[in-house]
């Protein structure tokens, strides 16, 4: 039978992404995306059906967001939302979304207040939240230094107060007394004033949540001066070819951080066959792309999901269907994400990924340890 | 000639209220707001010389003052636009006082600092508790009253032509009387300005009230439309646009920001319709040659066309 | 001849201002252009040196300049005193006359520095002074001190004794009979005080709402009726 | 004290980065009476070009004085095709053009080179800091090049007539033209020097701030408010703006108010230091008359 | 008492003093020439009195009013009109609206009651644009009255700013070099006008001027200034014929302006 954006053959779906404006750095995810529909139309499309994916630029602007929304949905007639990128952009469309009843689909934004079946039935986010993994870098240092002086800098917008709030859970009546906080804002030439500031308050613990390029001025200057706490990166922020190597491998040696992917540039995964999958994919698919770019093997890993619940969907590309289908995917591994990550939703869990695993620097590459972690169960 | 040209404007801007379903009268429901607020700053740049950047803060305070009371108080929207006007006005004359020591750039400057600094302010903990911080705020757009049998879109276009109607009619008495003479008077020339008995300081900050109100108006009602206030809806692009807008609009005029308003809002739109890999390109090569072929804008352009028959009286044509 | 002009067209966009002008300036000569309120007179001069799109001939030392930008007519020596002063508000005395030099790589240019604060010896006072805080007479003698120090072979004068008091006009009189016979430097002269510019000038020309209406020797204009009247006052 | 001493050397460094943009923006000020907007994204685009260059296997000065002519040459075109046609045009127009300029430059940059953050080499090299972890080599060689630079565009507007010309022209165009100046060439050549001003500012900034196409977005503010501060037509005052800009900012946000506000309120300092000062602290008051 | 009347005025700029103590009065319904030679200080007297400068010394009385320390906005409602020297008129407006301006002075309505169109506002408007008629019929404007003022000639431009002094109805009209660009023809014209203007208007005029012709006509009386300070006061007779305006400003062969 008919459904909105679904015609014999072909499905609509829609995006929306920051293709100019300050943080058109994720453009790249739209790309990579775009080229996995191809392939997969080129494979056959699902269900005797082309994909048709529509992208539109909202600059990082929620009222754009809206506005390109309401096209997608209402002039062009997608059958639902994929992949949006931003927490404040989906914020403005979140009621819209769920009011009309499109569904909303794992959003490119770790924010964790996606994962609300019963208020938001129609939106699912997809990775891990920022929250639950500052709750990981919590715990993992009440563990191993429980009188720890923890300094925080975290990146004064959604994003970075996500550390902030992790952290809070975690440490709760003692957190004014544990933890020194210093901010930035994304249009700060450097975080040098505030790495000097952290360290005069005495911490012997960092916790980094900030965009790559303030990650690697932190891990450098941190090393620069000398200051050796136990470091803690945003896993936004810990791809090898974006922060490490700028800010120097050795420099590095010790950081900590949580991921759910894996590093392309980890010689552990080169003969990997889930990330040759990937290469082979982006050799044929988008030539000429920066292969360090992390974003690409975070596209990957939500564009399979996508697919898989395309598959999922059998014949029946309703709305109700789709939303069904993706809010009830068995554990399935994907190529570009870490052993034991799975990705999974049930009707009343909407977190995708809950897994992570703590890795160390070792001025090469990642060393994973410990076991995967699921969830922080504050 | 006027009365005719003032219907056929009204019948103009009701059509798509028929014409138009959801979503593209949402769209021309934002440009009519974009075209307030270019209106607004159009007011202090335009007519009163004063170079302005950031004409987003007030924009975004507009927004602020209507989403509070109505997402935390549960005010009606109506009753937030004069609390909208009074806290613009009297922002924009507390920001017209450092404006009366600094010109041009320094002006430009300061205001573009207002627009970078109020996202931060809006951020701060000490009013997260109000503005909801970097999460923003929700509220819910006014619904339409039973009888008049519109949807909410159909609605909120009416609404937003009302108030934008109403705020056009007022500045387009305040411009062409004593008050508008004196605000161009000291645009073009200070020092004479005030020999003819213009309070310079009073004059310019007023102005600032005046403009800053009309913007926050904007800010209003993009809140009530868009349903979702945050800091991130009006970092200093917001303000650029703006300025944008009074320039392909034409500098010092009032249909000019109409036009204003309607070019930030679609070319945009264009531009990504030429290339999504690289929109940004395309919107500043439109706007640049825009501005090759109409370098003072649509009402530069139409001020041309309607001085070209003019001949310089007590000189025989030749 | 120094400077032809031919069958001169031009005006400000759309406004038409001057109606197909002829007229001679000769070298070592002066040629004044008289004319009411409106007539013209600056717009000629305007379009002698390239300020406004023009259409006819403007032939200087016998070539054809129409059209070329007035930098470039400038640099053939062709030096303006616009109406208005044009000076280098913000800039000092000293780096007014600076410019004044600014194409000139030859030895002479201190000793025509000198020869200025000979001339204007109140200029020489304000050395250092921005030239916009100079009186309206001092930023005149700044204006025709720059212009003379461009050594030009053409000086346009757009009403010099504007704002001059009666002393500092006569003086610039005979400073222009003086470079004028030094020199042999060709001037033309825009001037409403006509019984000074026509004591000075060897032709004229008349011009009424962009057309020459009159011409001839000065001595010659000097006697015509309906001239006295309207220019002369007696 | 220890951290004081700490913070106000940061504040040092940044103000570094902001005197070295403010230079070029006094450049092309003093060539066109404008603050180019897209100043910083021109800075950024040289910047990657250098990259390109060294990337490419050439050696790093020989990178650094290609990128100066190749940065000239652009600035000097942008001039000719992008500013000559509206050159007639009122001022708004033309913060029009550079915010078109912005649009075009800050995509077109991310689009050709990429998002991701990279490393950019610096000629200063030496491992970790020095005098007891204060500073970098390469703060302090890129504030020693800073300090060069000014000294060569104070040279240039104060003793040479090109300079002198360059400002009348900018001044005053129509008198410039009668006396023999051409307005043109100036205004193309001091959007060269100041395009290559910029490149020299993107090529010591980029190894302390990393790049990326968004690198300048932020400092081209600070630049802005430091060249203002200091007195945009005068080039020393503008570098001692910027240094003042990055020390205020640092001690504000450590000292003061905390990070979250730190912009804010180095930026309210500012505006009431220029309110007391209209022309900033060691610019000219240039008087008009009537 | 007089109108006006200025006592001891110093003004100084940095080194250079520009007026050295200057005292004079003009009186009721008088027209009053003010020359000297170039840098005497005219204009800067005129710009302490029309209240632009401070003076660094001194005191400037207008009507009974000390004006030494009012802003300077408010010497148009005490009666007190200009025109400038370099001209300053409102350049993109039209002849009209610059003469309209004029009037400012002479409204109370404000932003409110003008962006309402209440009522007060629309008649102070409807008697500006009366008189700003009036004036424009006079000063031979109508047929401009609608050009810009930018696209006019000097000569017309000093005639808008004749109109836009004249509209708020002063009581002292400053006129600095108003026959500055005119013709013979035209400065005759100037003098009938100045003096008609006189005579319908019940104003006084403090005239700047290098145009002796024109000065000697119309004044009442003269005073002359030569380095800020005063070299002569009284009939045009005695200052034309005082040797030491001679030597200063006219020189000999200053028959040529005289004539
Ligand atoms: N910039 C301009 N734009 C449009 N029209 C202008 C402009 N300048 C002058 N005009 C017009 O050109 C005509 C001639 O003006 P011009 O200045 O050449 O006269 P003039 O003879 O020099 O008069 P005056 O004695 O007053 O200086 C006038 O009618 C004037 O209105
Ligand atoms: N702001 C200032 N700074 C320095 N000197 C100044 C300033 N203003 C005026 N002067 C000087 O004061 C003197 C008097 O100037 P003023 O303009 O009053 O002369 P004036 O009598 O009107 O002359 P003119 O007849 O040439 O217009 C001049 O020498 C001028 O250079
Ligand atoms: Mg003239
Ligand atoms: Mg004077």
């Amino acid at each position: 039978q008919e459904a909105p954006g679904v015609t014999a053959n072909e499905i609509r779906i829609g995006s929306t992404n920051s293709l100019s404006g300050p943080a058109s750095a994720y453009s790249v995810i739209s790309t990579c995306l775009t080229a996995m529909f191809r392939r997969l139309n080129e494979e056959g499309g699902v269900a005797g059906r082309r994909v048709n994916f529509t992208v539109y630029d909202d600059a990082y602007s929620p009222p754009r967001t809206l506005e390109q929304t309401r096209r997608l949905v209402e002039q062009d007639r997608v059958a639902f939302t994929f992949n949006q990128l931003g927490t404040p952009t989906n914020n403005a469309v979140h009621r819209y979304m769920n009011q009309r009843r499109v569904p909303h689909l794992f959003l490119a934004t770790g924010a964790d207040k996606w994962a609300n079946p019963r208020e938001f039935p129609w939106t699912i986010g997809w990775q891990p939240s920022y929250r639950v993994e500052a709750q990981i870098y919590a715990k993992h240092i009440l563990e191993t230094r429980p009188n720890a002086r923890i300094a925080l800098l975290h990146q004064n917008d959604d994003f970075g107060r996500d550390y902030l709030n992790g952290v809070r859970d975690v440490l709760g009546a003692r957190f004014s007394s544990m933890v020194r906080v210093a901010t930035n804002e994304a249009t700060d030439p450097t975080v040098d004033s505030q790495i000097v500031q952290l360290q005069a308050s005495g911490a012997d613990v960092l916790i980094c949540g900030v965009i790559p390029r303030f990650a690697a001025q932190a891990i450098r200057r941190v090393h620069d001066i000398g200051w050796r706490p136990m470091m803690f990166m945003t896993n936004v922020s810990v791809s090898v070819g974006a922060v490490m190597e700028p800010a120097g491998r050795e420099r590095g040696v010790g950081l900590i951080t949580s991921d759910y992917r894996k590093d392309q540039s980890d010689p552990a995964w080169a003969n990997d066959p889930g990330m040759n999958e990937w290469r082979g994919f982006m050799q044929r698919f988008i030539p000429g792309a920066d292969l360090t770019d992390n974003n690409f093997t975070y596209g990957y890993g939500v564009g399979t999901t996508m697919i898989q619940v395309l598959r999922q969907c059998g014949n029946d590309f309703s709305r109700e269907n789709i939303m069904r289908q993706a809010t009830n995917i068995a554990p399935m591994d994907i190529a570009t994400l870490l052993p034991g990550v799975k990705v999974q939703s049930q009707p009343t869990n909407f977190n995708v990924i809950r897994q992570m695993q703590l890795q160390r620097w070792d001025g090469s590459g990642w060393v994973r340890f410990g076991n995967v972690i699921e969830g922080a169960n504050v | 000639m006027r009365p005719l040209l003032l219907a056929a404007g009204l019948v103009l801007a009701l059509l798509p209220l028929w014409l138009l379903e959801g979503f593209h009268l949402f769209q021309l429901t934002q440009a009519v707001i974009m075209a307030l607020a270019v209106l607004g700053l159009n007011i202090v740049t335009g007519y009163n010389g004063q170079i302005s950047l950031g004409h987003g803060a007030f924009f975004a305070v507009g927004a602020y003052a209507t989403a509070i009371p109505m997402s935390l108080l549960d005010w009606s929207f109506w009753a937030t636009l004069p609390v909208s006007a009074l806290v613009c006005g009297a922002v924009g004359w507390g920001v017209g006082f450092p404006a009366l020591r600094l010109g041009g750039l320094y002006l430009a400057l300061t205001t573009f600092a207002l627009a970078v600094a109020v996202p931060q302010i809006l951020k701060h903990k000490a009013v997260e508790a109000w503005t909801g911080g970097v999460q923003g705020l929700f509220l819910l757009k006014p619904e339409a009253p039973e009888w008049l049998k519109l949807t909410s879109d159909q609605y909120m276009y009416l609404v937003a032509l009302i108030v934008a109607g109403l705020c056009y009619w007022l500045t387009a008495n305040l411009l062409r009387g004593r008050i508008g003479r004196a605000m161009m008077a000291v645009r073009d020339n200070p020092t004479a300005a005030e020999a003819m008995g213009m309070d310079l300081a009073s004059i310019k900050t007023r102005t600032f009230a005046v403009s800053a109100i009309i913007t926050g108006i904007a800010g209003s009602l993009s809140a009530a439309v868009v349903e979702f206030v945050a800091p991130d809806s009006f970092t200093f692009i917001l303000s650029i646009s703006l300025f944008v807008g009074m320039v392909v609009g034409g500098v010092g005029s009032i249909l000019g920001s109409v036009f204003g308003g309607l070019f930030v809002l679609f070319v945009p739109n264009l531009a990504e319709a030429i290339s999504r890999s690289a929109p940004g390109v395309i919107y500043g090569a439109i706007l640049i040659l825009f501005l090759f072929v109409l370098p003072d804008g649509v009402a530069g352009l139409v001020r041309r066309l309607t001085t070209k028959k003019r001949v310089i009286p007590g000189r025989e044509p030749s | 001849m120094l400077l032809e002009v031919k069958k001169l067209h031009g005006g400000y966009g759309p406004i038409q201002v001057l109606h197909g002008l002829d007229f001679v300036v000769e070298e070592g000569s002066v040629t004044a252009l008289l004319g009411a309120n409106g007539a013209g007179k600056t717009t000629t001069l305007r379009a002698v040196c390239g300020m406004i799109r023009v259409e006819g001939d403007v032939i200087f030392q016998g070539r054809r300049i129409t059209g070329m930008a007035t930098e470039e007519i400038a640099r053939l020596g062709v030096a303006h005193v616009p109406d208005g002063r044009g000076t280098f508000m913000e800039l000092t005395v000293e780096e007014n006359f600076k410019l004044g030099a600014y194409t000139r790589r030859d030895a002479q240019v201190q000793a025509d520095f000198e020869r200025m604060w000979e001339w204007f010896p109140r200029l020489r006072q304000r050395w250092k002074q921005q030239a916009g805080t100079l009186s309206g007479g001092e930023q005149q003698m700044l204006a025709i001190a720059r212009a003379l120090l461009m050594r030009p072979k053409l000086l346009l004068l757009d009403e010099p004794s504007f704002g001059l008091a009666p002393l500092i006009v006569q003086e610039i009189f005979g400073i222009m009979r003086r470079i004028r016979e030094e020199s042999g430097v060709g001037i033309l002269l825009v001037e409403q005080n006509a019984n000074l510019a026509l004591e000075l000038a060897d032709r004229a020309y008349l011009i009424e709402t962009g057309h020459i209406v009159t011409s001839g020797p000065a001595a010659e204009i000097r006697q015509d009726e309906a001239i006295r009247r309207a220019y002369l006052g007696y | 004290m220890d951290g004081f001493a700490h913070q106000l050397i940061a504040g040092i460094a940044t103000g570094g980065i902001y005197a070295s943009v403010a230079l070029a923006l006094v450049m092309i000020y003093q060539a066109t009476h404008h603050v180019n907007f897209a100043q910083g994204e021109m800075a950024t685009l040289s910047t990657f070009i250098a990259l390109t260059m060294i990337q490419a296997g050439l050696p790093y000065w020989a990178a650094f004085f290609a990128t100066l002519v190749v940065s000239f040459v652009i600035g000097a075109l942008v001039e000719r095709i992008l500013m000559r046609p509206v050159q007639n045009a009122p001022v708004l127009t033309h913060v029009g053009v550079f915010i078109g300029m912005l649009l075009i430059i800050s995509n077109a940059t991310g689009w050709i080179f990429g998002h991701t953050t990279k490393a950019f080499p610096t000629p200063f090299q030496s491992d970790g800091l020095l005098f007891g972890g204060l500073v970098s080599a390469h703060e302090l060689g890129s504030t020693a090049v800073t300090l060069a630079v000014l000294i060569l565009v104070y040279l240039f507007f104060a003793h040479t007539s090109l300079g002198l010309a360059m400002r009348a022209a900018a001044y005053n165009p129509r008198s410039a033209r009668l006396v023999g100046i051409r307005v043109g060439w100036m205004l193309a050549l001091g959007w060269g020097l100041a395009a290559a001003i910029g490149s020299v500012a993107g090529m010591m900034v980029a190894p302390a701030v990393f790049l990326d196409p968004n690198m300048m977005l932020g400092i081209l503010l600070y630049a802005f408010a430091g060249a203002l501060l200091g007195g945009i037509d005068n080039p020393s005052g503008a570098v001692i703006g910027g240094f003042m800009v990055g020390v205020l900012e640092n001690l504000a946000g450590a000292y003061v108010v905390g990070t979250e506000l730190k912009l804010t309120v180095a930026l309210v300092i500012i505006i009431g230091v220029l309110v007391v000062r209209p022309s900033g602290l060691f610019g000219r008051v240039v008087f008009s008359r009537v | 008492m007089s109108l006006l009347d200025v006592r001891d005025v110093v003004m100084r700029f940095g080194g250079v003093t520009a007026v050295a103590g200057v005292s004079f009065a003009v009186e009721e319904r008088q027209i009053c020439g003010l020359i000297g030679p170039n840098g005497a200080g005219k204009t800067t007297l005129f710009n302490i009195i029309s209240g632009i400068y401070r003076p660094s010394e001194g005191s400037v009385t207008f009507a009974g009013t000390s004006t030494t320390g009012l802003p300077r906005h408010a010497m148009a409602p005490l009666g007190l009109g200009r025109t400038f020297q370099n001209l300053a008129l409102f350049r993109s407006m039209s002849v009209r609206e610059n003469v309209l301006s004029g009037a400012h002075s002479q409204g109370r309505a404000g932003f409110l009651a003008h962006a309402l169109r209440l009522p007060a506002a629309r008649e102070e408007d409807r008697v500006a644009a009366r008189r700003a008629d009036e004036l424009l019929g006079l000063l031979s404007l109508e047929d401009v009255a609608d050009v810009p003022v930018a696209d006019l000639p000097f000569g017309t431009q000093k005639r808008v700013e004749m109109a836009r002094a004249l509209i708020s109805q002063p009581r002292l009209l400053l006129l600095d070099e108003p026959a500055g660009g005119l013709n013979h023809g035209e400065v005759d014209e100037l003098a009938r006008l100045l003096e008609q203007i006189r005579a319908s208007f019940a104003l006084s005029i403090l005239l700047v001027e290098h145009h002796m012709s024109l000065v000697m006509r119309v004044s009442d009386k003269v005073v002359a200034l030569d380095f800020g300070k005063k070299i002569a006061d009284g009939t045009p007779h005695e200052v034309r014929t005082s040797p030491e305006v001679i030597r200063a400003y006219l020189g000999d062969g200053h028959d040529a302006h005289a004539a």
